[in-house]
């Protein structure tokens, strides 16, 4: 069967697009996206671990649950965030979201 | 009545602050209520005493009337109270003096019911130095003096007058007085604070007779805390004694009175120089006596020569003023002397004949001027009152407008400057004669001393009433108007007192004998 | 289970400062309501807390509740009192009682102002019932951090940020060392009996070497003292109090002090007895210092907040002697000194923003006369002044004179040194009372002197009764400090 | 009743006087004189009965036969002090004089104070009355003189006096005496200062009050040393206690190496020369002439100044401890020549005084001195034999020249010119005449007063004093003594002639005339006994009439002490010179005053020379006293004191309070803001300034604050990698 290391990589490379996407791309929703990929790279490495480690502990796939309940809350309150900015300042992009300024 | 006779004690000692308490419910502008009250109080107080005076029993030694209750344990200190032939004299004295002086300030308008209160706690405050068993509750009650007392001078002192300070400081002559009394005597007390924490340290009690029998009977020749107990119980020795001499005064920590008394309200000064003072002298045969008696005999000839200076220079001091107040004033300072000389001179021999004679005179002298000090403040007061000066040049002659007042001034006078026959001689001769055998060279220059109490009181008599009379005062708005009959009722228990005690002081001796016999 | 009356002391005012917090900001009204029940509530529950120990006193802990937190870490939530402790909860409640009639009047956010002092209350109250090392941690940081906003924002203008600042700092620096050194402890602990627990009743028990002691109560006993003022750590304390408005330096001189010597005592002196044992003489140093530079520097103040702020540096310094001295009558006296000056600068902080309230001025020169128109405050000042002056029959000398006593067994020269203070106290606080409320009026003050409401007059009248009653009958409370002082001299081996 | 309570009764009905009219009856005069003077009589009336029933006893004084009685007074320690009364032979005698002397003072001064007189038109309490207008019937209006405006506070202060002198005189020990001649002191001070709005008379009230305490402090001393030594103050104890009186002569005190009982007698003695008036303090009684004349005057000059010469009778065995009748022992030296000096030392004086009353006073002083001398000299039963007669002719002689002054006023009132003073002998004149009674009672007194043989009493006292100290070979003593006596001659003639004889020299004097019979009576009444009184102590050998009359007072007195004073043998000498100062004196006064003029200067001026006002201002003494003891007096108490207390001691005080501020100040500013603050406290500003620059970094970017997460989180990656 494939090796672990296969997840592992297609994990990895996952995880860099998510990365790059949240500190390269200025739009918010892209970041958003980007956070995703994150969450799912973990996922993808939880669950091969589970598999390929001892498949009676579950606890890998529970975190997995647990990552993609977080995943949605998320990515609710992340969206409804940026559309409630949008509706003040007319804009996603993170640059010109500055009020967090001293 | 049984209430009465198992809590007698407590009962005449917070009196007054019962009374103040209901003097405090009493709406401010009911001023004659709140005279009447006040004075009502003290008067019952007195008739207590007179009560307690009468179940007295002369004859036993030791404390009568005892209580005691649970009161500051971490400390080993009880509230026990308990009275004695030399607590009892003073007693009927305070309870004396306070009604009188109540009544003589019913002139008082401003803040009636500050006034009466402060003057009722001040009762209780003496009331409990005097009947105090336990050290603790003495040195409360010697500190809670101070406070009313600062405040009639402070807020009822004479509003006139300055006082220059160092650096061109000027501050008004009463608050000067008032801050002098108040932390002089504190500063004086401190040590006797400290002596007594010592001695809570070292016995882990604070009850009179105890510590009086344990201290007294420590070995000489051991140590405490690494010092020698000789060392020790000098240094306790001196702070107990300034303490003292600094409330009686002697010379020379003295300078505070006259300051005092010419800016008290005339009731304050009688109150001041007739118990006030006392709390001293009565701490000297209290605590000191007992408690140190070597080093009170080692030291007794420093102890008269202060009280010889204070009579010396008391009388010369008094002869010097133009202040009529600060002439009585100083004949305080005087008069204390001899209470001391007789204290200093027992203490040489403590339990001879002598000795005991000298403490009889020494006690009495102290229940005398107490008298003619309140008189004499008082009758100041009253012509200062009409007049609005004190100083002796601006009278003379008065003598034909107040006649009765005149009258009076000469009597109380005659007192103050021991006149055979009045109170004041009675006492002078016991303590001349009970220090003579003792201390010989001091006792000769306190008599000769005597000679310029004469010359003072003689002087304020000729400056007042005698002399051709300044027509100021006859006539127009200034008219001298004669002393009227509260003032006269305010005299008249001073006066028949100083005239039976002159005459037959032997019921009033025998008591005061009987407890130095028994004390010393 | 009984009923956890502790613990309702302690969280009423935490769950009241969140009810004012979800209140309208406007209803102003309703929120001094809510802040006054609670306030009463706790002064009650207080009291009968008093009262029970009162009743038997003993030296174990009591009202004791212990709840599991963080078992894995040895957490725990456990609260008690015992005879040191209850007085000093009492004196909380009354403080927070007087301090919410007195800024009753208060009218920029009193929303956030209530919930913070309430913070602060229920933090102050956590300190002194906690028997857990980190529960005491806890609530001490919760207890500090508000003064920080209080001061700046509710504060003088001219200092505010400054002394809130210094404040923080001082504060929290030395809370890091204290808590530096609760965490050796703990780990020391540990190694010694294997078993990971703040509980301090059981760290008692640890029996840390007497090297390990010696390195490490200092910097517990001072990181707490720095809260009690102690010298050289002092000066925080003044320019506090000078910025703070009235209710909050009530507290903080009040209440906040006694923590810094209260967790002094419970952590470095019970804690580590030997350590205290080997240091007794450098804070007895220091705390000489505290009560005799302390008098003097207050001596010559012209702001009546200043006076008072050192006038409490000099009186913590006694309550820092009596510790120091390890004896029973001088942490007696210091106990009950907690109390007493506890009341007593509240009374003086209350009576001074009364009168700055009216005069716009602390500057006692520019005073004068205000017995006219405040008589209350007058003869309350005086009452307070007699009070720190040490004038038997009130509270102070009750305090006072236990202390002296302790430390005339450690060296009598000290006593003496230290006895000076008490005149200098009673020469500037009488100049204080003169200058500022007797002698003439200022005449711009004619008639702008507007008399102070019934609150006031009562949150007065509450104080004055616990010093005259602690001071005309010690009885009510000695024995249980007593009690209280016994325990602490167990673990100090002695008596 | 017996006799003892009957003495202690003795001295209260005047002291219930005094109170009666000070309390209730101040108002009304007569009242006030009623009670006043029927209380002398009542004490009038005991002393008498007790002197009678005293010269009954057999052997009177000798062990118990005496009236004594006591009770316990004051407590010490384990026993009492006790006061009483004793009559013993001495004491008897002394009362029955003052009792007669007193109740005459207060039958004179009814008439002396013009009772019944209207009230003055501008009369003023404390001011002599200046006499009243009357209009009579025929409308002619009179000046007449009006009545005294303190009329009963003056008989209160008669009474308390009275009270003092009987206390002194019935109480049976040196402590109760003290209290009497205490009050006596009040009131001389009292009635000295009467008038006191008269400035001179309150002067002088204070200066008799004060000089006279000089001696009684020093008397107090003796009084404390003998009570502790002896133990008791008891007369009858101590003097009539042989061994008592034998240890206290035995031991030796450091003083001047006194034994015990010289030093006390001579503490005690000094009180006498204040109380008596002996030089050097002396000054105090010629003043007190300011009083009321004469009565106040009288009162201190001749009973009161009697009680010091009582006294030092009374310590008689004190002052003469150790005497064997030899040489004296310094005490009585002392005393012998305090009196001799003071009785010569004051005739000088008299010599040159015009004043009627001035001379008198010194003339009493004189003979005071004369008394203190015999004492001096052991010779006590003569001083108390001359210190009665005396007192008898003395009274007169002042209740006389009261009455003199009196009919003065008369004239004085009457030509309506106040500037005449009615005292000054040089307005007198030719009186004779005018008051006939006072004349020959004065004359009478002045006879007594210069010793006029045989028939006065006061030549058998004063001869015995002088046959005593010639008997006992003090020839100073008697020379001297011999010398004042012929001025005392001398000066009294001068009085009477200046006075009575002659013509009047001013219109004042013409109109004079007698007073009222109140004020004659007591002046016959007195001039009877200052006859009468010398035949009862007629020494025995006096030639012709030594067998005729027993020298009763002798024997009577002399069983006062334990031994006995055998009367001197008779000598001429003594007598002859007495005869001769008495008549030469008498004479030579006579023929230098008899042609007297008004204006003239006095005859002795100019035999005198320089030294006539020396006399006249008393030699100086006063000026000398207020140029040293005043004004030491005052620079103590007006300078030295004041600035002990105020600068020195205050200044101290005020030192601790400034040191507490500075001390303060200093560690405020010098310690505590630069140090503490800078070193611990104020990390806090700059920490602010950090804060400003750091907040930049807070750019508000999330993808900033991501890039900084991680790149941190690679670094710290690498560096774990690196490491492990």
């Amino acid at each position: 069967m494939i090796p672990l290391a296969w997840y592992l990589y297609l994990s990895a490379a996952l995880f860099s697009i998510g990365v790059f996407g949240v500190l390269a791309r200025r739009n918010a929703i892209a970041i958003l996206l980007g956070i995703e990929l994150m969450l799912n790279a973990v996922n993808v490495n939880l669950v091969a671990f589970w598999r390929y480690g001892d498949p009676t502990v579950m606890s890998g796939q529970v975190f997995a649950v647990i990552v993609f309940a977080v995943a949605a809350a998320e990515v609710a309150v992340g969206l409804s965030l940026v559309y409630s900015i949008y509706r003040r300042r007319r804009t996603v992009i993170a640059d010109e979201l500055d009020l967090m300024k001293w | 009545m049984d209430f009465l006779n198992t809590h007698l004690l407590t009962t005449i000692l917070f009196f007054p602050v019962l009374t103040a308490m209901i003097v405090w419910i009493l709406p401010s502008d009911q001023v004659k209520a709140i005279r009447w009250t006040a004075f009502g109080g003290s008067l019952i107080a007195f008739i207590f005493s007179v009560y307690l005076w009468m179940n007295f029993d002369p004859n036993l030694a030791g404390y009568q009337f005892e209580e005691q209750y649970i009161w500051y344990e971490a400390i080993h200190s009880t509230f026990h109270v308990g009275i004695d032939g030399l607590s009892l004299t003073m007693v009927i004295l305070t309870t004396l003096l306070t009604p009188l002086a109540i009544l003589a300030s019913f002139g008082i308008v401003d803040r009636v019911k500050a006034y009466m209160m402060l003057f009722l706690f001040l009762e209780t405050g003496m009331l409990g130095v005097f009947l105090a068993a336990d050290l603790i509750i003495f040195f409360v009650f010697w500190e809670i003096g101070l406070v009313p007392m600062y405040f009639l001078i402070n807020q009822w002192g004479n509003p006139k007058g300055e006082r220059e300070l160092w650096g061109g400081i000027k501050i008004s002559s009463r608050n000067y007085a008032s801050l002098k009394f108040m932390v002089y005597t504190m500063a004086g007390s401190l040590g006797l604070l400290l002596a007594i924490q010592l001695l809570g340290v070292l016995f882990r009690n604070y009850d009179l007779v105890y510590l009086t029998q344990r201290w007294t009977s420590l070995d000489p020749n051991g140590t405490l805390m690494g010092v020698s107990t000789a060392t020790v119980k000098t240094i306790v020795f001196w702070a107990f004694v300034i303490a003292f001499a600094l409330k009686v005064p002697v010379w020379p920590f003295h300078t505070w009175l006259p300051d005092a008394h010419t800016e008290a309200p005339t009731a304050g000064s009688m109150i001041l120089a007739g118990v006030l003072l006392k709390l001293g002298a009565y701490g000297f045969l209290r605590l000191v006596l007992p408690l140190f008696p070597e080093q009170s005999a080692q030291y007794a000839g420093w102890m008269a020569f202060l009280a010889t200076m204070a009579i010396v220079f008391g009388a010369f001091a008094a002869y010097g003023q133009t202040d009529f107040k600060k002439l009585v004033a100083y004949s305080s300072v005087n008069h204390m002397g001899f209470v001391l000389l007789g204290i200093a001179a027992a203490a040489t021999k403590i339990g001879t004949e002598d000795a005991t004679i000298a403490l009889n005179g020494a006690v009495l002298q102290m229940f005398n001027h107490g008298l003619s000090a309140a008189g004499m403040f008082f009758l100041v007061g009253v012509i200062y009152e009409r007049t609005h000066t004190r100083n002796l040049e601006d009278f003379g002659g008065l003598f034909p407008l107040v006649p009765v007042y005149g009258g009076i001034l000469i009597f109380t006078s005659m007192a103050s400057l021991g006149l055979p026959g009045l109170n004041g001689f009675v006492s002078e001769f016991l303590v001349v004669r009970g220090s003579f055998p003792l201390l010989p060279i001091y006792t000769s220059i306190a008599i000769i001393g005597l000679f310029f109490t004469g010359a003072y009181i003689l002087k304020g008599i000729r400056k007042v009433l005698h002399g051709p009379l300044n027509e100021h005062w006859a006539h127009g708005e200034h008219k001298l108007t004669e002393i009227n009959l509260r003032e006269i009722i305010v005299m008249a228990p001073l006066m028949a007192l100083m005239l039976y005690i002159g005459i037959w002081p032997t019921g009033l001796l025998d008591v005061i004998n009987k407890a130095m016999s028994a004390l010393f | 289970m009984q009923f956890p009356v502790i613990s309702i002391i302690v969280f009423a005012p935490l769950v009241a400062a969140i009810i004012m917090l979800l209140m309208k900001e406007e209803a102003k009204n309703e929120i001094r309501v809510v802040a006054l029940t609670t306030a009463v509530f706790d002064l009650i529950l207080s009291a009968w807390v008093y009262f029970q120990v009162y009743m038997n006193p003993t030296m174990e802990y009591q009202f004791v509740e212990k709840v599991d937190w963080l078992p894995a870490l040895g957490i725990s939530y456990h609260v008690g009192v015992d005879g040191i402790s209850t007085p000093l909860v009492l004196l909380t409640g009354i403080v927070m009682f007087t301090g919410v009639l007195i800024s009753w009047g208060i009218d920029d956010r009193p929303r956030e102002f209530f919930a913070f002092m309430f913070l602060l209350a229920g933090g102050v109250f956590g300190v002194f019932v906690s028997l857990d090392l980190f529960l005491l941690f806890f609530f001490y940081e919760i207890a500090v951090f508000p003064m920080y906003l209080l001061i700046s924002i509710w504060g003088w203008k001219v200092t505010r940020e400054y002394a809130a600042m210094k404040l923080t700092l001082y504060l929290f620096l030395g809370s890091v060392f204290a808590l530096v050194g609760a965490l050796a402890m703990y780990f020391t602990n540990y190694q010694l009996n294997g078993v990971l627990t703040f509980d301090m009743l059981e760290i008692e028990k640890a029996g840390f070497s007497a090297q390990f002691q010696y390195i490490w109560f200092l910097p517990v006993f001072f990181g707490f003292a720095i809260l009690g003022g102690i010298f050289p750590f002092h000066n925080w304390s003044p320019d506090g109090h000078v910025a703070a408005p009235t209710a909050v330096s009530m507290f903080h001189a009040g209440v906040l002090m006694k923590l810094g010597a209260f967790a002094a005592l419970r952590v470095g002196i019970m804690l580590l007895p030997e350590g205290a044992k080997q240091w007794a003489w450098l804070v007895f140093g220091f705390a000489m210092v505290n009560v005799v530079y302390g008098a003097f520097i207050a001596f010559i103040q012209k702001d009546m907040k200043y006076v008072i702020g050192f006038s409490s540096v000099s009186h913590m310094g006694l309550v820092a002697l009596g510790f120091s001295t390890l004896t029973a009558d001088g942490i007696t006296g210091a106990s009950l000194q907690m109390f007493s000056h506890g009341i007593m600068t509240a009374l003086f902080f209350a009576a001074t923003g009364m009168v700055y309230d009216r005069a716009h001025t602390r500057q006692i020169p520019e005073l004068g006369g205000m017995v006219k128109y405040l008589p209350w405050v007058a003869i309350t000042f005086i009452i307070g002044a007699l009070v720190s002056m040490g004038m038997p029959g009130f509270s102070g000398f009750v305090a006072e004179f236990p202390i002296f006593m302790g430390v005339w067994q450690v060296s009598p020269i000290a006593a003496i040194i230290a006895s000076i203070s008490i005149v200098i106290t009673a020469a500037y606080i009488l100049l204080v009372v003169r200058k500022v409320f007797y002698g003439e009026v200022p005449e711009h003050f004619e008639g702008h002197i507007t008399p102070i409401s019934i609150l006031d007059k009562i949150a007065l009248a509450t104080l004055v009764i616990f010093m005259v009653a602690l001071g005309t009958m010690p009885f009510l409370m000695v024995p249980m400090v007593q009690e209280g002082v016994n325990n602490v001299l167990r673990i100090l081996g002695g008596a | 009743m017996s006799i003892e309570n009957l003495i202690w009764l003795i001295p209260l009905p005047p002291l219930l006087a005094f109170f009666l009219i000070i309390l209730f009856t101040n108002k009304w005069k007569g009242l006030s004189h009623t009670i006043g003077v029927s209380a002398a009589g009542l004490s009038f009336i005991g002393s008498m009965i007790v002197f009678f029933s005293a010269i009954q006893v057999e052997h009177f004084g000798e062990g118990e036969h005496i009236f004594a009685s006591s009770i316990n007074w004051l407590p010490t320690g384990e026993g009492f002090f006790k006061i009483g009364v004793l009559i013993d032979p001495f004491s008897a005698v002394t009362l029955f004089f003052v009792a007669i002397t007193i109740f005459m003072i207060f039958l004179y001064s009814v008439g002396y104070q013009n009772y019944g007189q209207p009230k003055g038109d501008h009369d003023h309490m404390g001011l002599p009355p200046h006499g009243a207008t009357i209009v009579d019937e025929h409308g002619h209006s009179h000046a007449v003189l009006s009545v005294e405006p303190m009329y009963s506070r003056f008989f209160a202060f008669l009474g308390l006096f009275a009270f003092g002198m009987y206390t002194l005189v019935v109480s049976d020990n040196l402590l109760t005496l003290f209290v009497g001649w205490e009050i006596m002191g009040l009131c001389s001070y009292l009635l000295i200062g009467f008038w006191f709005a008269k400035p001179s008379a309150r002067d002088a009230a204070i200066k008799a009050f004060l000089t006279t305490r000089v001696g009684d402090v020093f008397m107090l001393l003796g009084l404390a040393y003998l009570y502790s030594v002896t133990g008791t103050l008891n007369y009858r104890d101590i003097f009539y206690n042989a061994e008592v009186m034998h240890h206290l002569s035995e031991t030796i005190t450091p003083i001047f190496g006194l034994s015990t009982a010289g030093l006390i007698g001579l503490l005690l003695f000094i009180g006498t020369i204040g109380k008596s008036a002996q030089w050097p303090l002396h000054i105090w009684l010629p003043d007190a002439m300011e009083g009321p004349t004469p009565v106040s005057a009288m009162i201190h000059a001749a009973t009161m100044v009697s009680a010091g010469v009582y006294m030092a009778i009374r310590i008689f065995p004190l002052l003469t401890a150790g005497w064997h009748g030899h040489e004296l022992t310094p005490t009585m030296t002392f005393v012998a020549f305090i009196g001799t000096f003071t009785a010569i030392f004051s005739a000088t004086i008299a010599l040159a005084q015009n004043d009627i009353k001035k001379v008198l006073a010194y003339s009493t002083i004189s003979q005071l001195g004369f008394m203190i001398a015999a004492v001096g000299i052991g010779a006590y039963v003569a001083a108390a034999f001359h210190l009665i007669t005396h007192a008898f002719f003395k009274a007169l002689l002042f209740l006389g020249s009261g009455s003199v002054i009196h009919g003065m006023e008369h004239g004085i009132l009457h030509t309506g010119n106040h500037s005449v003073d009615p005292q000054d002998m040089k307005n007198m004149g030719g009186l004779r005449k005018k008051m006939p009674i006072t004349f020959w009672t004065f004359l009478i007194g002045g006879l007594a007063l210069s010793g006029f043989p045989v028939v006065t009493a006061g030549f058998w006292s004063k001869d015995e004093i002088l046959a005593d100290a010639f008997g006992h070979g003090q020839w100073v003593v008697f020379i001297t003594l011999a010398v004042a006596a012929f001025m005392t001659a001398f000066y009294t003639m001068r009085q009477i002639t200046m006075t009575f004889l002659g013509e009047p020299r001013t219109k004042e004097a013409e109109h004079a005339h007698e007073t009222t019979w109140t004020m004659t009576t007591p002046l016959v009444v007195l001039a009877f006994f200052a006859v009468t009184f010398g035949w009862i102590g007629v020494p025995e050998h006096f030639p012709g009439l030594g067998g005729v009359l027993p020298n009763w007072f002798h024997h009577f007195v002399s069983g006062t002490l334990l031994e006995h004073p055998e009367s001197v043998e008779f000598s001429w000498i003594p007598l002859g010179t007495s005869l001769f100062v008495a008549l030469g004196g008498l004479t030579l006064g006579w023929f230098v005053y008899k042609d007297y003029k008004a204006g003239q200067p006095d005859p002795l001026e100019n035999p005198f020379g320089k030294l006539y006002p020396v006399l006249q201002n008393k030699w100086y003494f006063d000026e000398l006293y207020s140029a040293t003891f005043y004004r030491l007096a005052d620079w103590i108490s007006g300078v030295f004191t004041p600035f002990m207390d105020q600068v020195v001691i205050d200044g101290i005080l005020h030192f601790f309070a400034r040191s507490t501020g500075v001390i303060g100040n200093t560690l405020r500013d010098k310690f505590d803001k630069p140090i503490i603050n800078e070193l611990i406290g104020d990390g806090t500003a700059a920490l602010v300034q950090k804060g400003q620059v750091l907040k930049y970094l807070q750019t508000g970017r999330v993808q900033s604050y991501l890039f900084g997460t991680v790149s941190a989180f690679i670094v710290i990656a690498a560096l774990l990698y690196y490491f492990f």
